[in-house]
């Protein structure tokens, strides 16, 4: 059915914002839940929070905003005929991801190995305020890497169709497509960030 | 001014609101049926007119029920604040519901499986919820409130004559919701004040002591003493019959005696009947003179 | 569908770059004004800069600033529910008695 | 709009199919083999879920066991609330009617995303297959109620979880259909077809495709965090752990009050296209209609915590959600307004169509009137919880939903068959159905107000007889029913021929042959007129 007077941009990309306004929606309920629960336990938020590494999140931070500068210029790249810098740019988002999940897995292992995860015994003695601050903390940042790890497939995905010559500069949707569902990616972690490791007072 | 009891708070909320629906039911049924009749393609084979809209229509019919459902909205407010203006003399009871029966519990230390309540004086109800969500419901009064765990909610009524009225459990909590039934047990105020202080009018007897322990811990909430099936067995008989159990899965046929009566509380998931759920919780915190005496009631149910 | 749809604003590599520039600093004040103690206003003013960090994601990054009115539209009202599932759930959380 | 035989006698897109037998269905991207693959689906679950409510009323009909034990009857009025709920009444009339009807009303060739569309059916049945296969695997079927509340949800050894996985799909299935529905709307319009000349029906499932985007995430991110709960144990509304019971029900309802407006407003939009036709009168106040729909989809998203009355949030909360529960009320007083309106001086034929339709009028207001009387704070705490709610939503969802449903039903199904059914036997089944309807919900609606709580297994020997009076109420209702689902089956493979046009409708579907050809229409239709103008389009 998708002959090719049926392409329609406009129409492709719109569908894409809507459905990331289904991913914003997604987070928006445990964005609810956190700010209920930072709302009843402000202290305990605070004490737990200050129990997160600044380093490993501030450094997530900056490899993902540095993969969103990727995918933004690879677009400009191969609508300009760049294609080899196109996918150059491409490949260098997904070592990004790969960092950021590497990074991720060195945080979570860190803390893991001290005892705190979802039902391990240590955390259901803290106090509730702190156990509900890691229980969310890990909801929230495990579903933010399942979608680094989406989105990156997803961007895996469009390096073929470029090389196989499917995605081009005169057809390039499906690129920007896939690049605004890793700007999403970095969108949420803009606020996971201060939101969990930066609540220190 | 202020409404004596709940019930009348609630009702002329009631009055009120299902007045103003039955008029506009009424209306509305009575417009489309004439005009079914009176328009139909027999009577009228081409239509009188092709008006497709008139503004002042539209601004009637959203003003006037929006008046309309303002009064309503207003009158449901004003009855709910009722139920949340506890007088001052309000006695105190605490409820605690969990699966599946009601304990209550009164300032002295008495407690019952039934609410025992005076007449005429309006009682607050302290609500507690031991494992998921119950709802303290009684439909003569027109109260309900959910029973929240971890949280304190709380009721208040009056009963404004002596009688015995329903109480139920209105949020869905497992399989022995329906079952999860009690009363509320309106007594003039002389004989409550008289039931109220017979404390330890089980005497020294341990059986009986078991049946009051067997209330308040909830064991009447799973089993029958008549031999009927409830969540758990009954318990009609059950001391020194044999039993067909399962043993962390192996089936086996134990007799049982006391030394098994005794794990089937303390550590009930040891061994389970065969054809029941493991649903039964563990009753570690008992006393030995309390475990006696349920082992004692027990032995009793003949 | 249309000629000058295929050849929409390409956004030059320096803007790209620019806004990079501006979100590093961005997080890096975020950081410095969590390490001061202003009690609540804290978490206001990491919402804030995070709010316009996503800011200028959404609009070079994601292009928003070039799209049609109906595209910012829709964002809007997707935000604005967000706000408003979470406005009214305060009314329950903070006035419980 | 001459009545062409020639055409009719064609089988239209039924007869091109680009692959052989099934596959040229389950694998087709056409809206409207896609439309028709739902359509049956949910009929099929329709009548499981039917059958399930049968066995809930043969329970119930004296105190005590009757047919099932208690953890049976727990786990049947589950299921029969979610499949009522997720496989039936929500992709209901959007994804069956409206894959059908919308793209061909708009002058489109097929959906924005036909193989996204595709998608959505196979997500559909992959998560019914999943609630299904959650019946026979782990602790066995789930028994928890269709609202899955913690703490209970969290702890029974029933297979919750699985059953959380297929509710999460489902409602990804209905997240696909409605960013489908709106790009449609809004990309594929053909010439002339503005916004003030949209059938009412495609506006409709415009607001409600707006829910389904903004609204369904909230329910599978709550439904994940039930999950997470159960399986890894982060006890985010578990109160040993800090959590909040009640946020569970907050996010619960943030979905699934705006999910009882996807479930009824297709439905009112069927009625403002089918009331129009048959009483050959422009729709009275479309742009009220219009407005309407939207207030609803917006406003409905405001009052979830009617829900909750009785749960312990603050007053506060009572108090505003219960004001904006009455303001949602006034949109939809303005519809049912507008309908009679529209029938006034006109020349009303009482096919099938649209008796269906009336009764959705008349069963509607019933509902939505009792949903005022929960709406206001102080009635509700008496009948929050009891078989009054059940009669409401019931009355809301069968007498609304269901019999918006059963009217499309009767007015497209010869569109897309190109086969009439018999309309006698038709009209006996809605005698019947509306007369077993009314015994069994307006009983129900007494016992609630006497106070029987709903969910209960056991009753105290009270409400013995009104209970049996439902009980006899859904034997009646099933016989209108299947006798009405004989009919249109042996009408679809049997029926007389159906012309193109055989109410006298005015929406572009009309103009096509019945069946329509696979490509809609041979030369992208230009619209001149709106879709209810009768004159214009030569019927009048
Ligand atoms: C199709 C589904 C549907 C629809 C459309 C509605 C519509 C409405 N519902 Fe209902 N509702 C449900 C499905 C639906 N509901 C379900 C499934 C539940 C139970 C869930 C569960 O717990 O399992 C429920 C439960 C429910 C509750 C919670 C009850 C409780 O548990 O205590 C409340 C409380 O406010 C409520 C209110 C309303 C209101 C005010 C409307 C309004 O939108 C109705 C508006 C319509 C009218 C008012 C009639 C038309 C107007 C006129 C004829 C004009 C004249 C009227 C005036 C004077 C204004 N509903
Ligand atoms: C659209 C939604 C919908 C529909 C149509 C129905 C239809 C019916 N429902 Fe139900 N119902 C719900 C949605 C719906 N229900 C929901 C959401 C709940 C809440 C669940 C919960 O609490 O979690 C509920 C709960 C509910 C209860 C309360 C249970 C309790 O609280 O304990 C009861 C009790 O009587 C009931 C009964 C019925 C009956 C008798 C029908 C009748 O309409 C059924 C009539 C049908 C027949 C009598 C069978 C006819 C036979 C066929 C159609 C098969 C034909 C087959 C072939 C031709 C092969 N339903
Ligand atoms: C939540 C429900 C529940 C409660 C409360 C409960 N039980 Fe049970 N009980 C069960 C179930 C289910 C079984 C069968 C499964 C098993 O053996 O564990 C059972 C089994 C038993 C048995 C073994 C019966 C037999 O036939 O061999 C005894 C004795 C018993 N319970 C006594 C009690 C007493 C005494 C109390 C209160 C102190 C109590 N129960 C509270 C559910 C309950
Ligand atoms: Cu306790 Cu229901
Ligand atoms: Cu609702």
């Amino acid at each position: 059915m998708s002959g090719h007077e049926h392409q329609d941009y406009t129409g492709a990309k719109f569908g894409m914002w809507l459905f990331l306004f289904t991913e914003v929606l997604l987070f928006g309920g445990l964005f609810i839940l956190y700010a209920v629960y930072l709302a009843r336990y402000p202290k305990e938020f605070v004490t737990a929070g200050s129990q997160l590494n600044v380093w490993f999140g501030g450094g997530n931070t900056l490899v993902l905003l540095t993969s969103s500068l990727f995918v933004a210029v690879s677009i400009t790249a191969l609508r300009r005929g760049a294609t080899g810098l196109c996918l150059r740019l491409l490949g260098g988002t997904v070592a990004c991801a790969a960092l950021f999940m590497l990074n991720k897995f060195f945080e979570w292992s860190a803390k893991i190995g001290h005892g705190i995860y979802p039902g391990s015994a240590h955390l259901r003695e803290l106090p509730p305020g702190e156990t509900v601050f890691f229980n969310i903390y890990y909801l929230t940042t495990g579903l933010h890497g399942l979608h680094v790890v989406i989105g990156a497939i997803v961007l895996i995905w469009t390096m073929a169709l470029i090389k196989t010559g499917r995605v081009h500069a005169n057809d390039w949707v499906i690129l920007e497509n896939a690049g605004l569902y890793w700007h999403l990616v970095d969108l949420i972690w803009i606020f996971i960030f201060p939101l969990y490791y930066l609540i220190l007072h | 001014m202020h409404p004596q009891t709940t019930t009348q708070a609630v009702d002329t909320a009631f009055y009120v609101i299902f007045a103003i629906c039955g008029i506009m039911l009424a209306g509305i049924a009575v417009a489309m049926i004439w005009f079914v009749w009176r328009y139909n393609r027999k009577r009228q084979p081409v239509p009188l007119s092709q008006k497709d809209h008139n503004l002042w229509l539209e601004v009637t019919w959203t003003a006037i029920p929006t008046v309309l459902v303002m009064l309503m909205f207003w009158y449901g407010w004003e009855g709910y604040l009722s139920l949340r203006r506890i007088p001052d003399d309000a006695m105190h009871i605490k409820a605690t519901g969990r699966m599946w029966s009601w304990l209550f519990t009164y300032d002295n230390g008495r407690s019952a499986d039934k609410l025992f309540v005076p007449v005429g004086q309006p009682v607050k109800i302290e609500l507690l919820a031991e494992d998921v969500l119950h709802s303290f419901y009684v439909p003569a009064f027109r109260v309900k409130r959910d029973m929240v765990p971890g949280m304190v909610n709380w009721v208040w009524f009056t009963a404004d004559k002596p009688g015995s009225f329903d109480l139920f459990c209105a949020e869905y909590c497992g399989v022995g919701h329906s079952a999860m039934v009690t009363t509320v047990e309106a007594l003039p105020a002389a004989e409550f004040q008289a039931w109220l202080n017979a404390a330890g009018s089980t005497g020294g007897d341990p059986a009986a002591r078991g049946l009051e322990l067997a209330g308040q811990l909830g064991c009447l909430g799973c089993h029958s003493v008549d031999g009927s099936r409830r969540v758990g067995p009954s318990l009609k008989g059950v001391f020194g019959a044999p039993r067909a159990v399962l043993r962390s899965g192996a089936r086996a046929t134990v007799t049982a005696d006391a030394a098994y009566l005794k794990r089937a509380l303390m550590e009930p998931a040891a061994e389970i009947v065969e054809g029941y759920p493991p649903a039964m919780p563990p009753y570690t915190q008992l006393s030995e003179a309390d475990l006696a005496a349920l082992l004692a009631w027990l032995e009793s149910l003949k | 569908m249309s000629e000058n749809q295929e050849h929409a604003h390409i956004v030059p590599y320096r803007t790209f770059f620019l806004v990079w520039v501006a979100l590093l600093a961005l997080t890096a004040i975020t950081v410095a004004v969590a390490q001061v103690n202003l009690g609540p206003l804290n978490v206001w003013a990491a919402l804030g800069i995070a709010t316009v960090k996503s800011t200028l994601v959404v609009a070079y990054f994601m292009h928003m600033k070039y799209e049609a009115r109906l595209f910012k539209l829709a964002l809007l009202a997707a935000l604005a529910i967000l706000a408003i599932f979470i406005g009214m759930t305060f009314l329950d959380v903070l006035y419980r008695s | 709009m001459t009545v062409d035989h020639a055409a009719a006698a064609e089988r239209g897109f039924l007869a091109e199919a680009r692959r052989p037998g099934p596959f040229g269905w389950i694998f087709s991207t056409d809206h409207k083999r896609i439309g028709l693959l739902y359509l049956w689906s949910i009929v099929t679950f329709f009548c499981v879920g039917a059958l399930l409510g049968l066995l809930i009323r043969l329970e119930l009909w004296a105190p005590g066991r009757t047919i099932m034990d208690a953890q049976t009857y727990n786990a049947v009025f589950t299921l029969h609330g979610v499949i009522m709920i997720f496989l039936f009444i929500i992709p209901g009339i959007p994804a069956a009617f409206g894959n059908l009807v919308m793209p061909i009303q708009i002058g489109a060739r097929d959906v924005a995303f036909p193989r996204l569309n595709l998608l959505s059916w196979w997500l559909y049945i992959g998560g019914a297959a999943l609630a299904v296969t959650s019946l026979f695997t782990g602790g066995g079927p789930p028994d928890t109620g269709w609202t899955f509340y913690v703490p209970f949800s969290a702890r029974t050894t029933t297979n919750v979880s699985l059953a959380t996985v297929a509710v999460f799909i489902l409602g990804f299935s209905s997240i696909l259909t409605g960013l489908n529905f709106v790009t449609t709307i809004h990309r594929l319009r053909a010439e002339g077809m503005t916004w003030t000349r949209l059938p009412l029906f495609t506006w409709s499932l415009y607001a409600t495709a707006w829910i389904q985007i903004l609204a369904t995430p909230v329910l599978g991110i709550t439904v994940a965090l039930l999950f997470a709960e159960r399986v890894i144990g982060t006890g985010l509304f578990d109160p040993a752990q800090g959590g909040d019971p009640i946020m569970f029900q907050h996010l619960f309802w943030i979905y699934s009050h705006p999910a009882v407006y996807i479930m009824v407003l297709p439905g009112m939009g069927v009625v403002s296209d089918i009331i129009p036709v048959f009483a050959r009168k422009p729709a009275f106040g479309y742009k009220a209609i219009v407005v309407s729909s939207l207030a609803i989809a917006f406003a409905g998203s405001l009052v979830w915590a009617h829900h909750m009355y009785t749960s312990g949030m603050s007053d506060l909360a009572v108090m505003v959600f219960s004001l904006l529960t009455f303001i949602v009320a006034i949109p939809s007083a303005v519809k049912v307004f507008n309908w009679l309106a529209t029938l006034y001086q006109g020349s009303i034929l009482l096919d099938p169509p649209l008796l269906f339709a009336l009764s959705f009028i008349l069963l509607f207001t019933i509902g939505g009137l009792t949903g005022l009387v929960l709406g206001a704070a102080a009635t509700d705490v008496h009948v929050h919880d009891t078989y009054f709610v059940v009669g409401h939503f019931h009355f809301t969802m069968f007498g609304g939903t269901g019999m918006a449903f059963f009217a499309a039903m009767h007015y497209w199904l010869p569109k897309f068959y190109g086969r009439m059914y018999d309309k006698t036997v038709a009209t006996v089944a809605w005698g019947v159905i509306f007369t077993g309807f009314c015994i069994l919900y307006l009983s129900m609606k007494i016992v609630g107000m006497m106070g029987m709580p709903r969910r209960y297994w056991d009753y105290v020997p009270e409400f013995t007889g009104l209970n049996q009076l439902a009980t006899a109420g859904s034997w009646i209702l099933g016989i209108g029913l299947v006798l009405m689902f004989v009919n249109l089956v042996r009408g679809v493979l049997y029926g007389k021929p159906a012309p193109a046009n055989p109410w006298g409708g005015a929406t572009l579907e009309w103009q096509l042959p019945s069946p329509p050809p696979t490509e809609n229409f041979a030369h992208d239709p230009v619209v001149t007129h709106g879709p209810y103008d009768f004159r214009k389009a030569g019927i009048l």
